[in-house]
């Protein structure tokens, strides 16, 4: 008898994950939302607040219902790797961290090729506002973990507004708050199919889909806008989509990023408040 | 108190470049002055003909970088008969939140006999020296002059351990032993 | 597997060759534009691209030597090149292995006190696989250093050869390196005859190794012309365009 | 690859493309030279080598392999479709950024890039779609794949499945980037749908067992094969560069290292958009944005036309030789 292991039972069944009987799978239909109260074109009710993490110089802290995610901004630093050549300019580096329960499947400690590629996207799509030349061999690093994802396309523009808050509030020098909005294609009607060229209704624009609607979505679009300067820093777009559409999104997601961008100023003001009381 | 109405956020328009010149925590960009920190808009007025200028008072300040010019506080690590190498501590009266890398070498740190200097009698590790940042250097360090009076070493241990107190521009003498020991010393502030 | 028949009574080999006859070798020089001598070779099926990059500032500065080159290999292998697809990381071992192979084969031959303080990078990429990989790398790789304008003392050409059944034979291919067959890769300086790598992972009996050893040699001198003729081709070639 | 440019030699390339003249004499909408050939690797379902005349000189190879089927726990679609797994590597012979690690970077971003166009499981994809680092790569050196299972790239994946629910065909798509010469997305994707084009999938045999159990047999005689169903709309790239306030297309090195912004426009035959991507560290207008991706889609659409139809030549003159009996010699690396 072999008493070191304990040998399992033999049979093991996986675990049954029980659905609430009325969990009724949302399809996607005309004007109808996942959460009903929304319309197609208005965003989740967005919390923003500053100042979340101590010892960071400058931190964030995003709410969109269920997506949740905190940014720390660490700098301007020494630059650590010595190997890097003499650089007249600020070297920016963001990471992006899934914490490991925020998906439905556990994505593991290290970081994935996507993790990878996202920090990619959130350097290039913030750079344009920094005033990276005032910083001369410094670094500023940028730390974002997403506590809850509700939809990755939300979660990514979530990190954008959140990073540059965290920025401005770091007291580092910027050309202007960067907004990220996303937006999905959701076909509802019957697809136009082209041989039979049946008239029917061409995907709908879903601003700031949720997990549930990404299921249903023929392609997405993330924005990141500077709204005062009026300049583009990032478009991500992926899916078949027609280019009227493109152009159409384009610009319902940067009437978006100047609304975010009355709550990134709120919430701005705020914490110069705070200090003014503190003080 | 200003109100907190006049509070800015990066990126605001403050106005029009021919009305006032762009100062610290702005910036101008085709003809509009934007903030480029979060704080509180001052204009301030200079002289009477000249335009008044726009500032923004930043709210917490960015911690500090050092800049040329900027009379900086630093610890010596390590010394070599060719220069001193030192951490950057505080720039310009701001503290930084990490060191950065300094260097002194030996012909910035003092202006007369700059080929006699011996290094040895000017830093020993452990000592705090008040410098000037003289050019942003290379990748790894900030290069640092004390040539000024005012510049050198304001504080030190001594051998035995006691504090070092500067009785003249090259001595400072151990307030325990009494011994004398070469440094180059800043002239005390009046 | 059935037991694959690798020498006819007749004796010829899978691949209609007869056990002393080579595979047909193509090649060419300067195929990249970013590498200071580039070339790529085929060995019948297998093809492998060559960079030299160098002599330049080395990458640490920590390995640097004061009197003559380091020399520095790296492996490639496409993930579409053997059969079935397979991806290989970095730090493979085999890879690595390799690539120490062609490294001790070129350090004797390479002239590195000629560029003290320098790095020599030669990187291989095997484009596709059909056996000799080894033997196919070093004659790439002596040609990208020729390609490079980087001294050496003679060519170094590499040849496999092993004992198929009954008889010696040379440059195997892939199915006859792994039906067990004993295989030995010999790199040789065709004029001087001095051998810098002599490379064996299988037994083989000892008053067969001359014979095998022998055959491997007269591969290396054949391997010679072959690429010979195609260097002083280019060289010709550039010489008319510089007129 | 130079990795430093003066600010003289910026200057000279952006007042050039003010005035419409590049430093090789190209006009801003013109591309460089492009030779394609198909077929060069002979072990792969379907291979092709895009070479642009500026140096850049990509391999890609599509190998066809039987594999389990990817089902998404929750909705249970992706059981009925075959995969195309991508992972494009640069050789450290194409370039002195590539040397040790300093391609891992560039791999990552490119693979993403590839997997997000050929299908729409892009960032949106709902988590567990989304890109998992094959088991086999060790933590440190990730292996850059991406799963995709829907194919909105235009390839029809259920057309690849062979057991619905337990078998399928996975596409491996390999790019191999040999020489760097700029504007490596638009040539790997160019070598993408050439490969493609020249891919043969093996006829399968399904048997019903009667139990509901299936089994299947690949025939593997060479001339009984398919082609990739849907291929015709699999989307390109191209790669628009802001440098001042104008765009080009097909940047060499140097004018890469100018660019503040590029734009990567994926579109297919029929001019939808399928994918958009910005890189660099600069900032775009939304007009000048909207103007980009326009002509983004109409130089795709034509560069799509020019393709196939090289395609198509290139098929034809081979199936010609080998009517008459001669062996189809493929120039591979020593075309000059």
């Amino acid at each position: 008898m072999d008493r070191k292991r304990v040998a399992g039972p033999e049979l093991s069944v996986a675990p049954l994950i029980e659905y609430p009987v009325d969990h009724k799978r949302w399809t996607p239909q005309q004007e109808k939302r996942h959460d009903s109260k929304r319309q197609p074109e208005d965003m989740r009710p967005i919390y923003l607040k500053t100042g979340l993490i101590g010892q960071a110089s400058g931190s964030a802290y995003i709410e969109l219902e269920k997506t949740k995610l905190a940014c720390g901004v660490y700098g301007p630093k020494p630059v650590k790797r010595i190997g890097q050549t003499f650089s007249g300019r600020g070297l920016l580096t963001c990471e992006i961290k899934f914490a490991t329960f925020s998906c439905a499947k556990r994505r593991n400690q290290m970081r994935d090729p996507q993790e990878k590629e996202l920090s990619q996207i959130l350097t290039q799509a913030l750079s344009p506002a920094i005033r990276l030349d005032l910083l001369p061999k410094s670094a500023i690093e940028v730390y974002i973990t997403v506590l809850e994802s509700d939809g990755l396309g939300s979660c990514f523009s979530a990190a954008i507004t959140a990073a540059s808050v965290a920025l401005a509030h770091a007291g580092i020098e910027m050309l202007d708050l960067v907004a990220g909005c996303s937006a999905s294609y959701i076909q509802t009607g019957p697809a136009r199919s082209i041989s039979s060229g049946a008239e029917s209704i061409p995907p709908q624009i879903f601003m700031d889909a949720d997990l549930e609607e990404e299921k249903y979505e023929q392609g997405s679009i993330v924005l990141a806008y500077m709204p005062s300067l009026n300049e583009v820093t990032h478009v991500l777009q992926s899916g078949k989509a027609e280019g009227s559409i493109i152009s159409q999104s384009v610009e319902h997601c940067v009437e978006a990023c100047n609304k975010i961008y009355a709550v990134m100023h709120h919430a701005l003001l705020e914490s110069v408040k705070e200090n003014q009381t503190q003080l | 108190m200003t109100s907190v109405a006049d509070a800015v956020v990066p990126g605001q328009r403050l106005g029009h470049v021919q009305e006032y010149i762009a100062g610290a925590g702005t910036y101008a960009l085709q003809d509009f002055l934007y903030a480029s920190v979060v704080g509180l808009k001052q204009i301030s007025r200079t002289s009477d003909n000249e335009l008044p200028t726009m500032t923004v008072q930043r709210e917490n300040s960015q911690s500090a970088i050092p800049e040329i010019e900027a009379i900086v506080t630093c610890k010596v690590v390590r010394v070599n008969p060719r220069f001193a190498s030192v951490n950057i501590m505080v720039v310009d009266g701001k503290p930084c939140k990490d060191d950065f890398q300094g260097i002194i070498r030996v012909q910035d740190v003092r202006a007369t006999e700059k080929d006699k200097v011996k290094i040895y009698n000017s830093f020993r590790p452990g000592d705090i020296v008040r410098a000037q940042v003289i050019s942003l250097g290379d990748a790894r360090s900030y290069y640092l002059s004390t040539a000024a009076n005012e510049l050198g070493v304001i504080f030190g241990t001594s051998v035995a351990g006691g504090s070092l107190v500067p009785i003249s521009w090259q001595e400072m003498q151990c307030t325990k032993t009494k011994v004398i020991e070469l440094r180059k010393c800043a002239k005390p502030m009046q | 597997m059935s037991r694959v028949e690798l020498l006819t009574p007749e004796g010829l080999r899978i691949d209609g060759r007869r056990p002393a006859e080579l595979r047909k070798i193509t090649s060419t020089t300067s195929v990249l534009s970013q590498a200071d001598g580039s070339a790529y070779l085929e060995h019948g099926n297998t093809k492998v691209l060559a960079a030299v990059y160098g002599p330049r500032e080395a990458r640490r500065r920590a390995q640097v030597l004061h009197d003559r080159a380091i020399l520095n290999v790296e492996f490639n292998v496409a993930p579409f090149s053997t059969g079935e697809r397979r991806r290989r990381t970095k730090n493979d071992k085999r890879l690595l292995e390799m690539a120490s192979f062609v490294k001790q084969t070129f350090e004797p031959v390479v002239i590195t006190s000629l560029y003290a303080r320098s790095q020599i990078d030669i990187y291989l990429q095997i484009i596709q696989h059909d056996g000799g990989t080894l033997q196919a790398c070093i004659n790439a790789a002596t040609m990208a250093l020729i390609d490079a304008g980087i001294a050496m003392t003679e060519y170094v050409c590499a040849c496999t050869a092993g004992w198929v059944e009954s008889e010696a034979a040379i440059d195997l291919n892939h199915i006859e390196e792994s039906s067990d067959t004993s295989e030995v890769t010999i790199a040789m300086l065709p004029k001087s005859g001095k051998i810098t790598l002599m490379q064996m992972e299988s037994r083989l009996h000892v008053d067969k190794l001359e014979e095998v050893f022998t055959l491997a040699g007269e591969g290396c001198k054949q391997i010679h012309e072959v690429i010979d003729k195609t260097i002083r081709e280019r060289a010709e070639d550039l010489a008319k365009k510089m007129q | 690859m130079p990795s430093l440019i003066s600010p003289a030699e910026r200057d000279y390339i952006l007042k050039g493309i003010e005035c419409n003249i590049r430093a090789d004499g190209r006009q801003r909408p013109d591309y460089r030279e492009v030779t394609l050939e198909t077929g060069v690797v002979s072990q792969t379902s379907g291979s092709a080598r895009v070479r642009i005349a500026g140096g850049t000189d990509v391999l890609v190879s599509v190998k066809a392999e039987i594999g389990p089927v990817l089902v998404d726990p929750e909705t249970g679609d992706g059981a009925d479709k075959g995969q195309i797994i991508c992972s494009v590597e640069c050789a450290p012979s194409a370039s002195q950024q590539f040397e040790g690690r300093g391609a891992d970077e560039l791999n990552n971003e490119l693979t993403q890039m590839m997997s997000r166009f050929l299908s729409h499981s892009g960032p949106a994809a709902s988590s567990f779609l989304s890109t998992t680092s094959s088991s086999s790569s060790s933590s440190t050196a990730a292996s850059t794949t991406a799963k995709t299972t829907s194919g909105a790239g235009g390839i029809n994946l259920s057309k690849l499945c062979i057991i619905p629910g337990q078998q399928c065909w996975i596409l491996y798509v390999d790019a191999l980037v040999l020489d760097y010469g700029g504007n490596l997305m638009d040539a790997i994707f160019m070598g993408t749908r050439a490969a493609i084009y020249d891919t043969r999938i093996p006829k399968t045999e399904v048997q019903d067992l009667g139990d509901g159990q299936f089994e299947f047999e690949v025939l593997d005689d060479a001339e009984d094969t398919e082609e990739v169903a849907g291929r015709e709309d699999m989307p390109l790239c191209v790669t628009l560069n802001k440098i001042g306030a104008r765009h080009i297309v097909d940047a060499s090195p140097l004018e890469e290292l100018c660019t503040e912004a590029k734009l990567v426009v994926a579109v297919n035959r029929s001019g939808e958009l399928c994918g958009l991507q910005k890189g660099h560290e600069g900032g775009i207008e939304p007009s000048l944005l909207l103007e980009m991706i326009q002509s983004g889609k109409t130089m795709g659409q034509s560069l799509i036309k020019q393709l196939d139809a090289s395609i198509k030549k290139e098929a034809e003159s081979d199936l010609a030789k080998r009517q008459r009996g001669e062996p189809v010699h493929k120039l591979g690396f020593f075309a000059q």
